[in-house]
């Protein structure tokens, strides 16, 4: 009874484990459950796919490697979303803003060639993040200002860059003695140092950028929770009459939380274009954009959340590569239905489990409590 | 003795209907002459093209053919990873001692079927559908332009492209509507350079029971009666040269540029397209061939430009 | 069924949330033709009693009676069928709906809304008549006042033929006049042998019209008694389980110097309405000035412009003879910099955020301040202490300053705010509906904490649609009424009929002088 | 060629394009007036052309295909319901996975099937929707305006092109007109006041996405089995998407929705006109940026004169009565 007063009205909280560890880990498996069995209808052994799947995300350097690099991607594109929701906004935008940065990181290595490393490096970063936040500014002003809804405008802006991009590599940037449209290689000194530079590791496309991931993942958990800025962001994104009544301006806000966004969109364009393509190309944001949404979602917004699912992307999409490259009988397409069974159990279906497992907990803290009290 | 060929396909997949299709019915025809198998993959992503190329270095085989233009770059970080492994280009040119590039003179064949294509046009007018409006699908147009005019002076060429992005090479419904917005303008032949959106071209030509020009491979079954004929880029061929040579050893690095002389374009004279590719179409398109061959012809190469 | 089995039992009803435990082993029984009071603290557990009855939530275990069957309840369609009908605390309507939407929905009658709505309209225009009940079916709800929703409320129950009628707290919106009127529709309900069932924190309503009374606490059911045989204070006390003083003790104020000067001040909104038509007042150091009104008539805007949430159209705001109107600095903001502190209305609208931790919300406008950061850094450790005395000195319940502020319940949100906007020591503070929707124990602690601050010397404006506190806690009252001030007269001489009657726009001779001072 | 047949021939491709943007807006609709988030559009209508055309191929009828495509549609609607209705599930998250599923599972199963790489065979004779011509329209042709409009415009659509048109107002009547579309309606606004008024909302919810399923399938059967003739890989193409920035342009009311459609599939005929044109002043415009013409516009126009989108205001959270 006492017991019972002091837990009155707070709800007895579930321990991080069983929310952040054992649910999500029996999500994963009825996902590759399922994926087994459609892997048996076409005729193959899901224990050996799931073990090349594992195999080819973890099992050697080179994986490893690869796995890191798309993880990479996955970071910035999902810090990208999660900062938008935070305020409340849905940026669907993130693939044209990464277009976008990678534009800028590709014309200040074109055109600074010349500077030493340790100055393009910030340039590069300066330029992805500017020219990311600038591509994302316009929807954000017009959602803010004109009340545009934001996830219109930022599809649209994805076409928009995609046509944006492929006039300059056609028209502006192409290769002068090149006939696809790519823009000449850039030079050797303005790249991305990889990590077989500097480690001694085999050479995969896994390149510094991985570090800005991180240590962006840090500054995005020390802005949101940790600053008055961070704060309003997520006022505004809660309770926009409650930021009225605290004095916190929406559109100020609004505004601020998509060029951040842009900007850490951009810098996928960073380890795309300086950290492994070495040039300007058509379509390197590969659908990363799109994907920073699911990432974020089912990283609940939260940096280390957002890390976990980017690397279960990274793993993904190169087991998968390797799944298709070692099974004659499985192809991509086989692959991409894996993936989306992973985000459906893991993500959309992540309750199916939960107040069963939940409810399974309560008991026994329950018995707990009453042999205690 | 174990010889072990490979092969990457670009984006489209092996399957496209057209261009990487052709180089599988390379493959294929190598495997069953050979009986040998072969390692293959399908690109899916820009960041895999580098992956596979170095990756099937890696798994020892004896030749990589990388197809399509967009894989140079992969190509030549894997060639210098691995002097020791042949490598063959399709569609680009990569300078290194160990691989082989091998281009077409699309323009040549698109040249021929705009010869064809005005003959046939009784509006005058003929049309032009790309999937994204890139070098290589102007070097196709450019050649179709010069070829039409070449037919008839003072026929017009309406010109479209499909998209900006991937999609582009994937939306037969916008290159159905395309074809018929050309249609409505007048044209009554289309070329179809666009992949997999070329499928709706092709389509809504048999629907309006007006022409269309089929790309790559020959597509004329697809639409018996209305397919003209298709331009063919005998990748297939290149695919089972490259492969046969290496296993025989007369495989050798450098540029290969085939164009009608040899063979590697051309068009399709078939059962589908009997009647509708007349007799004297075929022969002006075979003249103007001879002429290109003998040089008496210049058909520009738009990368030349 | 026989004439002497209840209208509605409940036996051992339980029920928890996870594991918060809201109804423990609940017996109730209810006679026919009779209304039963329930009261109880916030989060006693009587919205979820009710909740159950109507099916809205199920019970744990226990079984519900009606007209002595037992009958299963699982949903509030098999509650609506047993004739039970409920008015929900916070209403159940559609905003952007009609009334006449509102009330046929779910009992539309046939796959085309043609044949219902007409049906409906010929059905509701008999019942406005036989329960006075009068409400424009054709006005969207989302434009009425709540007086008004709450009728369609009623209406809807009745539409459904109730038998049974739950009020979960309905009063907490209306004026005397409004509630009177409820009860009056009660009590033809009553004649007509209809039971009901009505939830308050207002024991005077109690004592007014109830037959008997339950009393809950902390889940459970402490007390059943005939409202004859007991007493307010008898109740009180079995509520909060301690004596508690109904009345607020004050002596008369001392007011100083003028702190704040509101001159014509007017207020346009959006849709080219007038909120706001040329108000005058003064608030003065060291009194309490009291706004009474029908929720509706401007008092919202008054608040929100005075708090800097909506610019004024015209007029002018000295806050200690510094111009505020046209100033750049007239935001929420610089407001509570130089002394401004501001309770809402709503707070679970604007003065709070529901997803956010007690001790966020505790620094909810006053997060730049100094003491709440260290260089970039939100000092989190001094927002948590913060709050914890916040919850020690307010007695929030439960004491967590981790807890979410939607998981504690709406007098204990209440104190949370208030806390936030007294303890920074404003000199100015506004108030809006200090003890909406919170219990007494909590309602006697709130009053003393604003006494207290106006006898330290500052001045406070208080908003509340119940007139009651308005003349027991202000010193002068202001009376609004279409978005002008009808008269204004000192809290000593007024009479609840004479400010019920200027609410309704009747202006007093003697309070008219006194109206532009 | 004048002007006004121009334009009368663009106006005949609008409908063409607009037809499975329509269809698959009004679809969005319904399931967003019952405050569930739907961007798994696209998906479904994948999944849709894919089944239509391969139903359609094997049995050699188009209107079987369309049942097949609607009952597929329906069923990843079903799906989309259990996730996001029976376990509360992320809505957004659960669209994109559904998109993604169909995305590899179409080709496979073509694969499996056909072994014409992912794709289905070209569809000729009844396995296709065929224009109608409609009567008198080659007579009246030459009936000046009026008869060219008829035969041009009205005339000579195939049957889902109409029902489209037709689907606008029968899907305004459910919405305003019928006790269902009242309870949509509402459960988006305040899904309480439905439960409280003894209906069960997630019901309610799984019949606005059936209704979502079944406009959804129609939608895709089109493209593959009327517009095309044959299924390929990702042939959607994006419209999902782009119906869903039509809806909620239209403020998901069914009459703007339509206009925000027509003025989508306008723009891109438009386009398709204007590549290689010479303009006055401007002369010709790169290639790239008349393709980028309809979304410049629309965001103008979103900018311009579009007001603020007032959403249903319980759309995208789950409801939960209990915590
Ligand atoms: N839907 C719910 N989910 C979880 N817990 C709930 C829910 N509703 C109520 N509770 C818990 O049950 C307790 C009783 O809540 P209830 O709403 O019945 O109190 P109440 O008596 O109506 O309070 P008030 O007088 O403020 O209306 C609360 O303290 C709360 O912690
Ligand atoms: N859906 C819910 N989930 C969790 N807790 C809830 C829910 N509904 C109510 N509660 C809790 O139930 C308790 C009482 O709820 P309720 O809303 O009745 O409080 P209240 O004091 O009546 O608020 P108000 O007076 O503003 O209506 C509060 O602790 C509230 O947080
Ligand atoms: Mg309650
Ligand atoms: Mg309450």
């Amino acid at each position: 009874m006492a017991g019972e007063q002091v837990k009155f009205g707070a709800p007895l909280k579930i321990p991080g484990w069983v929310n952040y560890a054992l649910i999500p880990f029996i999500n994963l498996v009825a996902a590759l459950l399922i994926s087994g069995i459609v892997i048996l209808i076409i005729g193959d052994n899901p224990i050996e796919a799931l073990h090349v799947l594992l195999y080819g995300a973890f099992g050697y350097p080179e994986a490893v490697g690869y796995t890191l690099y798309y993880t990479t991607n996955f970071i910035f594109t999902g810090l990208a979303v999660a900062i938008a929701f935070h305020c409340g906004l849905f940026n669907i935008g993130a693939e044209g803003q990464a277009a976008l940065g990678g534009l800028g990181v590709g014309l200040i290595c074109l055109n600074f060639d010349g500077l030493p490393l340790w100055i393009i490096l910030p340039l590069a970063m300066l330029a992805a993040a500017s020219f990311g936040a600038a591509w994302a500014y316009i929807p954000a002003y017009l959602q803010a200002k004109r009340g545009s809804h934001i996830v219109i405008t930022t599809i649209m802006f994805n076409f928009i860059a995609a046509s944006l991009m492929t006039y300059l590599l056609v028209e502006v940037l192409i290769d002068p003695n090149g006939q696809s449209p790519e823009s000449r290689p850039i030079a050797e000194t303005t790249w991305l140092p990889y990590f077989h530079d500097i480690l001694s590791m085999p050479q995969t496309p896994l390149n510094l950028s991985f570090l800005y991931a991180l240590i962006l993942s840090a500054g995005f958990y020390f802005l949101i929770w940790h600053t008055r800025w961070g704060y309003e962001i997520r006022v505004v994104g809660q309770n926009e009459t409650a930021a009225r009544y605290a004095g916190i301006s929406s559109s100020k806000n609004i505004i601020l939380a998509m060029m951040i966004s842009g900007a850490l969109a951009g810098f996928v364009g960073i380890n795309e274009i300086q950290g492994v393509h070495h040039r300007l190309i058509l379509d390197f944001t590969g659908g990363y954009g799109f994907a920073g949404i699911a990432v974020a979602l089912m990283g609940r917004n939260h940096p280390i959340g957002i890390f976990v699912a980017a690397l279960l992307f990274g793993a993904l999409y190169q087991g998968g590569s390797e799944l298709a490259f070692e099974m004659k009988s499985v192809n991509k397409e086989i692959v991409i239905v894996i993936q989306g069974l992973i985000i459906l159990f893991s993500g959309a279906l992540e309750h199916m489990f939960r107040p069963k497992i939940e409810a399974a907990y309560r008991r026994l803290a329950r018995a707990r409590t009453v042999e205690a009290g | 003795e174990d010889f072990k060929p490979a092969i990457v396909f670009d984006m489209g997949g092996k399957s496209d209907k057209s261009f990487n299709e052709a180089a599988f019915n390379g493959v294929e025809e190598f495997k069953k002459d050979t009986g040998i198998d072969y390692l293959e993959y399908e690109v899916t992503k820009v960041s895999e093209r580098e992956q596979a190329t170095e990756r099937m270095a890696r798994k020892g085989a004896d030749i990589v053919v990388a197809i399509g233009f967009a894989q140079a770059a992969a190509v030549e970080k894997a060639a210098k990873a691995h002097p020791d492994t042949k490598f063959t280009i399709i569609d680009m040119v990569v300078d290194l001692p160990n691989v082989q590039s091998v281009v077409f003179r699309e323009e040549q064949g698109s040249f021929l079927v705009g010869i064809a294509a005005a003959m046939a046009s009784k509006t005058g007018k003929v049309g032009f559908i790309g999937g994204m409006d890139i070098p290589l699908i102007r070097k196709f147009a450019l050649g179709y332009k010069e070829g039409v005019l070449y037919a008839n002076p003072n026929a017009e060429v309406i010109e479209n492209m499909t998209g900006t992005t991937p999609a582009a090479w994937n939306d037969p419904t916008k290159g159905s509507e395309l074809a018929k917005s050309q249609f409505d303008r007048g044209a009554d032949v289309i070329f179809a350079a666009a992949g997999g959106t070329g499928m709706g071209v092709l389509q809504s030509a048999a629907d309006e029971n007006k022409l269309a020009i089929g790309v790559d491979s020959n597509q004329d079954h697809l639409h018996p009666g209305t397919m003209l004929t298709s331009m063919l880029k005998r990748v297939d061929v290149a695919v089972y040269n490259a492969m046969m040579s290496a296993k025989d050893g007369t495989w050798k690095p450098g540029v290969q540029v085939l164009g009608l002389k040899e063979d590697g374009v051309g068009f399709s004279v078939d059962q589908w397209n009997k009647g509708v590719l007349t007799e004297d179409m075929i022969e002006a398109m075979n003249k103007a061939k001879a002429d290109i061959i003998a040089d008496k012809i210049k058909v520009t190469n738009y990368m030349d430009k | 069924m026989s004439e002497q089995s209840p209208a509605l039992e409940l036996r051992r009803i339980n029920k928890s949330f996870g594991p918060v435990h809201a109804n423990k082993d609940i017996s109730l029984s209810v006679d026919r033709g009779t209304i039963h009071g329930i009261v109880g603290e916030n989060g006693a557990g009587k919205s979820t009693l009710m909740s159950i009855v109507y099916g809205f939530y199920q019970a744990d275990s226990g079984d519900i009676l009606v007209n002595g069957k037992t009958c299963r309840i699982e949903n509030p369609q098999s509650s609506i069928e047993a004739g039970i009908g409920m008015v929900h605390q916070h209403f159940m309507l559609v905003d952007t709906f009609t009334v006449l939407e509102n009330i046929i929905l779910g009992i539309e009658g046939g796959y085309r809304l043609k044949e219902g709505l007409s049906a409906a309209r010929k059905e509701l225009v008999r019942l406005e008549k036989e329960y006075a009940l009068e409400v424009d079916v054709d006005a969207i709800v989302g434009d009425l006042p709540v007086g008004l929703r709450q009728r369609v409320e009623i209406l809807k129950a009745l539409y459904r033929g109730a038998e049974i009628l739950i009020l979960d707290e309905p009063t907490g919106v209306l004026t005397p006049q409004e509630a009177d009127h409820l009860f009056r529709i009660l009590d033809t309900l009553r004649e007509q042998g209809k039971t009901v069932i009505l939830i308050t924190h207002k024991l005077r309503e109690i004592m007014a019209i109830t037959d008997n009374v339950s009393v809950m606490r902390r889940g459970e059911m402490v007390a059943h008694v005939r409202t004859g045989d007991t007493s307010q204070a008898a109740l009180a006390e079995l509520m909060v389980g301690r004596s508690v003083l109904l009345h607020v003790e004050k002596e008369t104020a001392a007011p100083k110097e003028t702190l704040l000067a509101i001159r014509n001040l007017n207020y346009v909104d959006i849709d080219s309405v007038p909120r706001l038509k040329n108000i005058n007042l003064d608030l003065r150091a060291g009194e309490i000035l009291g706004i009474a009104g029908v929720s509706g008539n401007g008092q919202s805007e008054l608040l929100e412009v005075l708090g800097g949430m909506l610019a004024p159209t015209s007029g002018s705001i000295k806050f200690k003879g510094q111009e505020l109107v046209g100033n750049k600095t007239f935001t929420a903001r610089n407001l509570r910099k130089i002394g401004l502190g501001h309770v809402p209305e709503d707070r679970h609208r604007s003065g709070l955020v529901l997803p956010f931790s007690a001790n966020e919300c505790s620094i909810l406008g006053y997060h730049d301040k100094p003491e709440y950061n260290r260089g970039l850094q939100l000092d989190r450790n001094s927002m948590v202490e913060t709050c914890n005395t916040y919850i020690e000195k307010y007695d929030v319940r439960p004491p967590d300053p981790y807890l979410k502020a939607s998981g504690f319940s709406g007098g204990n949100q209440q104190k949370l705010v208030l806390a936030r906007e007294m303890e920074q020591n404003p000199d100015v503070l506004l108030v809006g509906q200090p003890t909406r929707g919170v219990d007494i124990g909590a309602i006697e602690f709130i009053h003393k904490q604003l006494i207290k601050m106006r006898d330290a010397g500052k001045a406070i404006l208080v908003v509340s649609v119940e007139i009651e506190e308005v003349m027991s806690l202000a010193d002068r009252i202001a009376v609004m009424f279409d978005g002008g001030i009808v008269g204004e007269l000192p809290a000593a001489e007024a009479t609840e009929t004479q400010l019920g009657l200027m609410m309704t726009g009747v202006r007093e001779p003697k309070s008219d002088a006194k109206a532009t001072i | 060629m004048e002007t006004f047949q121009i334009i009368i021939l663009l106006l005949d491709a609008t409908f063409r394009i607009a037809t499975p943007l329509i269809l698959a807006a009004l679809a969005g609709m319904f399931s967003e007036r019952a405050g569930v988030v739907d961007i798994g559009l696209e998906g479904k209508m994948l999944g849709a052309a894919f089944a239509a055309a391969a139903v359609a191929a094997v049995s050699g009828s188009a209107w079987v295909g369309l049942g097949a495509g609607i009952l597929t549609s329906i069923a990843l609607s079903m799906l989309h319901a259990y996730a996001c209705v029976t376990h509360k599930g992320n809505q957004v998250v659960s669209g994109m996975a559904i998109n993604i599923v169909v995305a590899g599972l179409s080709p496979t199963l073509a694969y499996a099937w056909f072994s014409m790489g992912g794709q289905t065979p070209p569809l000729g004779g009844d396995a296709r929707f065929k224009s109608i011509v409609l009567p008198y329209a080659e007579t009246a042709r030459d009936v000046p305006v009026i008869g060219y409009i008829y035969a041009e415009l009205i005339s000579n659509h195939n049957i889902i092109v109409y029902m489209a048109i037709a689907a606008v107002p029968i899907c305004a009547w459910i919405l305003y007109k019928t006790r269902f579309g009242l309870r949509v309606r509402a459960v988006g606004e305040n899904p309480h006041a439905v439960d409280t008024a003894g209906i069960s909302v997630d019901w309610l919810r799984y019949k606005a996405l059936i209704m979502t399923g079944f406009l959804c399938g129609i939608s895709g059967s089109y493209l593959s089995t009327a517009h095309g003739a044959g299924f390929i890989r990702d042939m959607t193409a994006g419209k999902g998407y782009l119906a869903l920035a039509a809806l909620i342009f239209g403020k998901w009311r069914p009459v703007p929705t339509l206009f925000a459609c027509l003025l989508f599939a306008f723009t891109d005929a438009v386009q398709a006109r204007l590549q290689g044109v010479e303009l006055p002043i401007v002369g010709v415009i790169p290639v790239q940026f008349i393709q980028a013409l309809p979304y410049i516009l629309t965001v103008l126009l979103l900018a311009g004169f579009v007001g603020k989108a007032q959403p249903p205001k319980s759309i995208g959270e789950p409801y939960i009565k209990e915590r």
